[in-house]
């Protein structure tokens, strides 16, 4: 029996109380979400649950296996890297400089692209799908290209890589907001506030923007997944984070030099970044199926 | 001889939770060489019926019916096979939106020559079975008024306009010669010129082919110029059914009344800026459908009774569903 | 159909024009002298030549013109740390990053598509979600952890393939087209098969590493266009005339579907030279992906403008096409009004 | 209407498709952790060509030993491309003929006469054809141009020739005289008894006069460093920087030995990658292996792992031209605030003795005696705080690019010395850069510190103390540590002065006392050298002066 609703008023779930309706139907996304909230409290609180400073070498125990292996200690749970330096705290900050790096390159790239992506939209003719179409041819540019310029420019190190990756996935930002923005100046609710006297920027912030925030969120968790892997990538070729930062990507290169030794050095940071792309990835899917399911509605 | 018999059919969907009955008890049939139209307000259930009879009905749906036969053959436990063989040979459709309906990607030409069936293709060799399936083709098009073919058959179908497609969907229906034309609507949002062409076409084809139509529509105009029997249909119950002549002389439910009265055409003694004759009220969404007769909120002449769903009752080939009807004193006579 | 080709062509000019620009302008950016970074040596008194020339007046459209025009005439510059002309070293390595790129490219779409066919056709059915959970999985894949991965087991554990280089350096093949199968096919050397075989060893590994993710993204837009398609009106239609099923998949939606992926591929392009960038550092393969990262740790500023520009240009104008080759066969889009 | 059903057969064969494909991924995370278990025989190359591929760690500069000392230019052309008037013997380290089959020293050990050997053959290559054999003018030729500044191809690529500036043999060889066709006279200004040896190491090579005229007609004289003719075992064929260097078989060569058709140098610079290919067989032999890959190694059937003790020495040198490095007080507390047991573990993974001063023990010059600083973190922060420096001061560790036996990784053991240092309050930046950036970085002293090595040429003490620190060495860029000390350098010279082995040891130990009182550099180890192949070849010996041979390899497949 439904709840008996004693106003008998017809209860009209908000827009993010069905996607929330929506995405709990599928469990895959449910488990991708806990997941997800692990790492972020792990980005969160990592430094402070760690037994260990990430770059404290404890020369007694050199290149020691995971706990779970015959000759591993508890005292170092994942083991240690070459230098002795415990891998488990490691991981915890290597999280928090991936996952904060990423999240820094998508909000920096989320603001930049959808106010150009806005822009674009609104206006029309010549100059605009000119300007369209350079966007879009940048946004073919393979992301590496534009790191390695950037990294050329201003050297290594994490804050040049979060910034080649925000330059690079702003055109994805723009080519979305773009069509949305197009799409809605066509729908008849615009058209009536445009009856009405009211500016396109007024249009904007009022109509588009509380609609375009469903869009954004998806394709930003989509990006944050990305941004992890450029960073991991960056990491790894040492083009960003450099040594002295725990960073996953560095890690797994630094693991490289014992890596017939010691293979956990490289598998379980790589286990990591996984990890959390996947739980991401599971987690925007769910969201943007949800999204379709509400508007098929 | 009963082309098409449906009794009782009754549409389930689960929507939260609870089934709700789109269609409740809803029943038609059609005989030889008989236009029969479908009447009903947009929302009423006429395209599930359609899409019921044609099998396009998503599978969550739940089909309970009494009886559901083409030509003796029970529709609802027949294979997909042999379903699909009957509407490749028998049975054929046509849609409301002639663009939605045909394949962006590909030419008319394409489309109207793989749904020729094989059994009309003469000649051995491809190119041969090419050349005729053209010819049936060209002939299909001119039949259907189509003078221009080479241009048409060229183009895709969002470079040509709304009647041109229109009449190319009903060469694309009349292509495997069916018996029964099921017409969705097909002239919503046309001008009066096209329209007119176009019921003309199938009135001539109902003539020359004995081709017996299902003219869905709410357009009354239409119907009047072309049906024999009608159906009135309202929030998936049908409420009436007979000839049209009487039906729309005397009609016994309080829906068709109201229905014919807000034709103005149909009411000649109408004076000029007189205001409108409509029922009160709105269609209820699925999710408030009132129990028993459906139209007992807004029904002028509703009573208590009327909250248990009335029987259909038959008077001479006149079916109606109403405890109080009109034009009848409480004997049934008219 | 003249219209979006000419359109189309201007639109390629405009913004290879862009990126000759901005590589002219990174000269600028990067530390050091402009006049070292465009051309690799450095401006001296007694230098001769145009561009020198310009330089020393500081007329920037002369600058920039005899660039261009020394870029048109194929003197690329010279590199910093090996002072050899970088024409010559980008033939040598670009023939083998696109060899790479082609082969995971094909190997992708020939796995990815049907799967992915078979995947949104089955839609809602147990192969179906077996089809999205592992094309979940694998996207989500770091191309480098990967390769490492492949080279941990394939390599060393089970010691079954080689793991670096495009060929065991023992075969002395002449370079003759630089794309290394061609190379051995048409090469006379008397252990042409055995070089064959050895050559296509060394190219399992890559190729797995860098198309492993890109099938899976191929596998999931077909999917997803195939599902949209099949829920579009003219399907359901062509249903009820009670044509075949082959008949409406193979004709009707299997079109549709690509038509509407096709510029969608385009994106992919640039995502697959990345991993391909990477997974080059990692195998060690001498593509022009490995040489520009060594380029940068040696801060080889006219090596990177070069390649920036040579990769960049390739890769739009691949985008470029596809998309005007999806507009000219696809004839629906054109009653779309564009962006 | 559904589809599903009627397609239920191809749906079948699909689904085991993707069980295939799952089992797959599975086998991926399985194999991922299991240990290098027991593996078949690596797959490596097939048998239809011959050829020994050898990974080494960096590109040669030149093709020329006498102008480039570093150990890699030696490796791709020392030992492969030219032969030397005398050789040293691998075992027992004594002075054998080469190209001369005799010499003749007289009495007052002036003048040496050199029996040269009769007909052996240049290489042949596609850039030069040689019409006669090997003579005297090609030994003339080879010494005259470091010699005599005025010789035409003295100032070719640089005009440096480092290893002979270091020992300043210019000033000590008067003349170099032509007796006959296969005979020639050198003559000293003063006694060395360490000339022999030096004319055994490997930057004493004979070029090919007749190739200098052919490329001096082509005025294309640059060429004869970079495309080098010899008499050695094997002729060079190509060279790709940063990828490989190909050589092939020099068939007339005049010592009858059974080598591979061609030989391979693949360039890897990392360790790591060079001991992967060793294991997957794409490489027979690796240069440098890193030391916590040597267990492993031994533990692995299919590779032969050859050790020796090293004549080489790891230290890390201050710069004593500078500010805080010139006051021995700042030096001393340096070196006591590192704790050297710990470098040896982390880096060294014991592989090397713990080093006192600058001479290792396999040399005969080597005394117990010497006095050795160990860990006192406390004395060092008092000594920095006499010499001024109580609140610490910064300075920058330029930490070898490439790895080397002397020291493995030098970039791992400079962080170790930061955390170290950062407990006396100095900070450390480390520095790294290209190998041939960073040499030059050096000989311009642009470091404070730098932790590098020495690895020595020839058996004779000398070959130590004179390139490493004496006043000499500073512009040739062999003493990183800057360091002119007027004593030492006096008792370097008086050690060769006399030929009494008692004598030279008791110069050499007022060395040592020096150098430990002075302290310009911290000797850190004595790595032991290794040399590992896998059993597809045979024959490769280990060298005790470093460099590898391949005069005598040959595949065993």
């Amino acid at each position: 029996m439904p709840d008996v609703n004693l106003y008998d008023d017809e209860f009209h779930p908000t827009p993010w109380q069905s996607t929330w309706r929506e995405f709990k139907q599928s469990h895959i996304a449910l488990v991708g979400l806990t997941t997800l909230m692990v790492f972020v409290v792990l980005a969160i609180l990592g430094p402070l649950i760690t037994p260990y400073a990430p770059d404290l070498q404890n020369t007694s125990a050199l290149i020691l296996p995971p706990a779970w292996h015959d000759n591993g200690s508890v005292l170092h749970l994942l083991g240690t890297d070459v230098l002795g330096r415990d891998m488990l705290s490691r991981i915890f900050y290597g999280i928090q400089v991936t996952f904060g790096g990423a999240v820094g390159a998508v909000l920096f790239a989320l603001i930049i692209g959808t106010t150009f992506g806005a822009i674009a939209g609104m206006t029309s003719g010549v100059r605009s799908s000119i300007l369209n179409h350079v966007l879009d041819t940048f946004m073919v540019i393979p992301s590496l290209l534009i790191a390695i310029i950037i990294v050329a420019i201003l050297g290594v190190g994490l804050s040049n890589a979060v910034l080649a990756i925000g330059l690079a996935l702003i055109p994805r930002f723009v080519h979305g907001t773009r069509n949305f923005v197009k799409e809605e100046f066509g729908k008849d609710y615009i058209k009536t506030a445009r009856l009405d006297g009211a500016s396109s920027i007024q249009i904007y912030f009022k109509n588009i923007l509380p609609n375009m925030i469903d869009v954004i969120i998806v394709q930003g968790t989509l990006a944050i997944s990305v941004a992890i892997l450029d960073i991991a990538a960056l990491g790894f070729l040492n083009l960003g984070a450099q040594t002295l930062l725990p960073e996953l990507g560095v890690m797994i290169s630094e693991g490289l030099a014992t890596a017939y030794i010691a293979p956990w050095n490289i598998l379980l940071p790589g286990l990591s970044i996984f990890l959390m792309v996947l739980s991401i990835n599971v987690v925007g899917d769910g969201l943007r199926s949800a999204l379709r399911n509400r508007m098929s509605q | 001889m009963i082309l098409l018999d449906i009794k009782n059919l009754t549409l389930e969907i689960e929507s939260n939770g609870v089934l709700v009955k789109a269609l409740d008890k809803a029943s038609l049939t059609l005989e030889e060489g008989e236009i029969r139209s479908l009447v009903g307000e947009s929302g009423s259930g006429k395209s599930l019926i359609v899409k019921a009879i044609s099998g396009a009905l998503p599978p969550r749906w739940i089909v309970t019916a009494d009886r559901m036969t083409w030509r003796g053959q029970n529709l609802l436990t027949m294979n997909r096979a042999e379903r699909r063989k009957i509407m490749r040979r028998d049975i054929a459709v046509v849609f409301q939106d002639p663009m939605a309906a045909l394949d962006p990607s590909s030419t008319l030409k394409e489309q109207l020559t793989e749904s020729i069936p094989e059994e009309f293709v003469e000649g051995r060799w491809f190119w041969q079975k090419r050349r005729s399936r053209l010819d049936i083709a060209r002939s299909l098009l001119h039949k259907v008024g189509i003078k221009d073919t080479q241009y048409c058959m060229d183009h895709y179908a969002h470079e040509l306009p709304l009647d041109i497609c229109q009449k190319f969907m009903i060469a694309m229906a009349l292509v495997s010669q069916p018996t029964v034309l099921i017409a969705d609507d097909p002239t919503r949002g046309m001008e009066t010129n096209t329209k007119r062409q176009i019921l003309s076409l199938f009135k001539n084809l109902n003539k020359t082919r004995n081709l017996s139509i299902l003219f869905v529509s709410h357009d009354l105009v239409a119907i009047s110029s072309m049906a024999d029997k009608i159906t009135v249909l309202y929030c998936g119950q049908t409420v009436e059914d007979g000839p049209f002549q009487s039906v729309r002389k005397k009609p016994f439910h309080p829906y068709t009344k109201a229905l014919m009265d807000s034709a103005p055409s149909f009411s000649p003694d109408l004076q000029p800026k007189s205001a409108l004759i409509a029922l009160g009220g709105t269609i209820p969404t699925l999710q408030h459908l009132p129990i028993g007769c459906r139209l007992g909120p807004r029904c002028p002449r509703a009573q208590k009774k009327c909250v248990e769903t009335p029987v259909s009752r038959k008077i001479n080939q006149h079916t109606y569903r109403c405890h109080f009807p009109m034009h009848l004193d409480d004997k049934g006579i008219i | 159909m003249l219209t979006t080709l000419l359109r189309y062509f201007n639109l390629i000019v405009i913004t290879l024009f862009i990126l000759l620009l901005i590589s002219f302008s990174l000269a600028f950016f990067f530390p050091g002298e402009p006049y070292t970074n465009l051309t690799g040596n450095i401006l001296l008194e007694e230098t001769v030549g145009p561009l020198a020339q310009a330089f020393r007046e500081g007329n920037i459209f002369q600058q920039f013109w005899y660039y261009a025009k020394n870029l048109s005439m194929g003197d690329w510059g010279v590199s910093f740390s090996t002072a050899l002309p970088l024409y010559d070293k980008i033939f040598q390595t670009l023939p083998a990053t696109l060899e790479l790129t082609f082969y995971a490219a094909t190997l992708s779409l020939f796995i990815g598509i049907p799967c992915g066919m078979l995947a949104g056709f089955l839609h809602h059915k147990k192969t179906d979600y077996t089809f999205m959970s592992m094309s979940m999985v694998m996207v989500s894949f770091p191309v480098f952890w990967l390769a490492l991965l492949l080279i941990l087991i394939f390599s060393l554990q089970l010691n079954l393939l080689p793991m670096s280089g495009r060929l065991s350096l023992l075969y002395d093949i002449p370079e003759t087209s630089g794309f290394v199968l061609i190379d051995i096919i048409n090469s006379t050397v008397p252990y042409r098969y055995a070089a064959f075989y050895d050559a296509i060893q060394h190219l399992i590994l890559p190729t797995i590493a860098v198309s492993f993710i890109t099938t899976a993204v191929f596998l999931r837009t077909t999917r997803r266009a195939i599902v949209d398609v099949m829920a579009t009106e003219y399907i359901k239609t062509a249903q009820t005339r009670g044509l075949p099923f082959y008949v409406i998949f193979s004709r009707h939606v299997l079109r549709n579907a690509m038509l509407s992926i096709l510029p969608l591929f385009a994106i992919q392009i640039s995502t697959l030279v990345t991993n391909v960038m990477i997974v080059e550092t990692v195998f060690s393969w001498p593509g022009i992906g490995h040489w520009l990262i060594q380029a940068i740790y040696e801060r080889d500023y006219p090596a990177i403008r070069i390649g920036m520009l040579l990769v960049s240009s390739i890769v739009v104008f691949f985008a470029m096409s596809l998309e005007c080759i999806s507009r000219l066969i696809d004839p629906s889009r054109g009653n779309k009004q564009y962006a | 209407m559904s589809f599903g059903q009627c397609s239920n057969n191809a749906s079948y064969r699909y689904r085991s498709l993707v069980i295939g494909m799952l089992s797959l991924v599975s086998l991926l995370g399985v194999a991922a952790c299991s240990q290098n278990n027991e593996k078949n025989s690596p797959t490596g190359h097939s048998s239809s060509i011959s050829g020994v591929i050898y990974c080494s760690e960096s590109n040669p500069g030149f093709f020329n030993p006498q102008i480039d000392t570093s150990s890699t230019t030696s490796d791709a052309s020392a030992h492969q491309i030219y032969n030397r008037l005398l050789d040293f013997d691998a075992q027992t380290g004594r002075i054998i003929p080469g190209l001369a089959t005799s010499w003749l020293v007289s009495k007052d050990g002036l003048t040496y006469t050199f029996q040269l050997r009769r007909n052996v053959a240049f290489h042949t290559t596609e850039y030069f054809q040689p019409t006669r054999n090997f003579n005297a003018d090609d030994v003339i030729f080879s010494f005259q141009r470091w010699l005599d500044e005025s010789h035409p191809y003295h100032h070719i690529n640089g005009g440096l020739y480092p290893y002979f500036d270091s020992l300043n043999l210019a000033q000590t060889i008067k003349s170099v005289k032509r007796i006959n066709g296969y005979r020639i006279e050198i003559s000293l200004f003063q006694r060395d008894s360490s000339f022999l040896a030096n004319l055994a190491t490997d930057f004493a090579a004979i070029l090919s006069a007749q190739y200098a005229q052919h490329l001096s007609i082509l005025n294309k004289p640059s060429d004869i460093d970079f495309l080098p003719i010899g008499t050695g075992p094997y002729q060079f064929k190509e060279f790709r920087k940063d990828q490989f260097i190909r050589f092939t078989q020099h068939p007339q060569y005049w010592q009858q030995t059974e080598r591979p058709q061609q030989l391979i140098f693949d360039i890897t610079p990392s360790s790591s990658l060079r001991f992967a290919k060793l294991v997957t067989g794409e490489c027979d032999t690796i240069a440098y292996p890193s030391q916590t890959e040597i267990e492993v190694m031994q533990a692995n059937p299919k590779i032969i792992v050859q050790e020796a003790p090293g004549l080489n020495i790891g230290f890390w040198a201050f710069n004593t031209s500078k500010a805080p490095f010139k006051d021995p007080k700042v030096r001393r507390a340096l070196a006591l605030a590192i704790d050297k047991s710990t470098i040896l573990d982390a880096i060294y993974f014991n592989s090397a003795t713990r080093a006192r001063s600058i001479i290792p023990p396999a040399s005969w010059a080597f005394s117990a005696d010497i006095p050795d600083l160990n860990y006192n973190p406390v004395k060092a922060r008092q000594l920095l705080k006499e010499a001024g420096y109580s609140n610490g001061f910064n300075m920058n560790l330029f930490a070898m690019p490439v790895v080397r036996d002397y020291n493995p990784d030098a970039r791992r053991m400079a962080e170790l010395i930061r955390t170290y240092l950062a407990e006396i309050s100095v900070t450390v930046d480390i520095q790294t850069s290209d190998w041939d950036k960073f040499r030059s970085d050096l000989s311009t002293g642009k470091h404070d510190s730098v932790l590098i090595g020495w690895s020595a040429d020839n058996g004779d003490p000398d070959n130590f103390y004179r390139p490493l620190l004496t006043c000499a060495a500073i512009p040739s860029g062999t003493n990183r540590a800057m360091w002119c000390h007027p004593e030492f350098d006096a008792t370097v010279n008086a050690a060769i002065a006399t030929d009494d082995i008692d004598e030279r040891k008791a110069f050499y130990q007022t060395a040592n006392e020096i150098i430990a009182r002075e302290i310009p550099l911290m000797p850190i180890a004595h790595a032991y050298r290794y040399s590992v192949h896998n059993d597809n070849i045979q024959g490769l010996t280990i060298n005790p002066y470093g460099g590898i041979r391949f005069a005598n390899v040959r595949e065993s497949r």
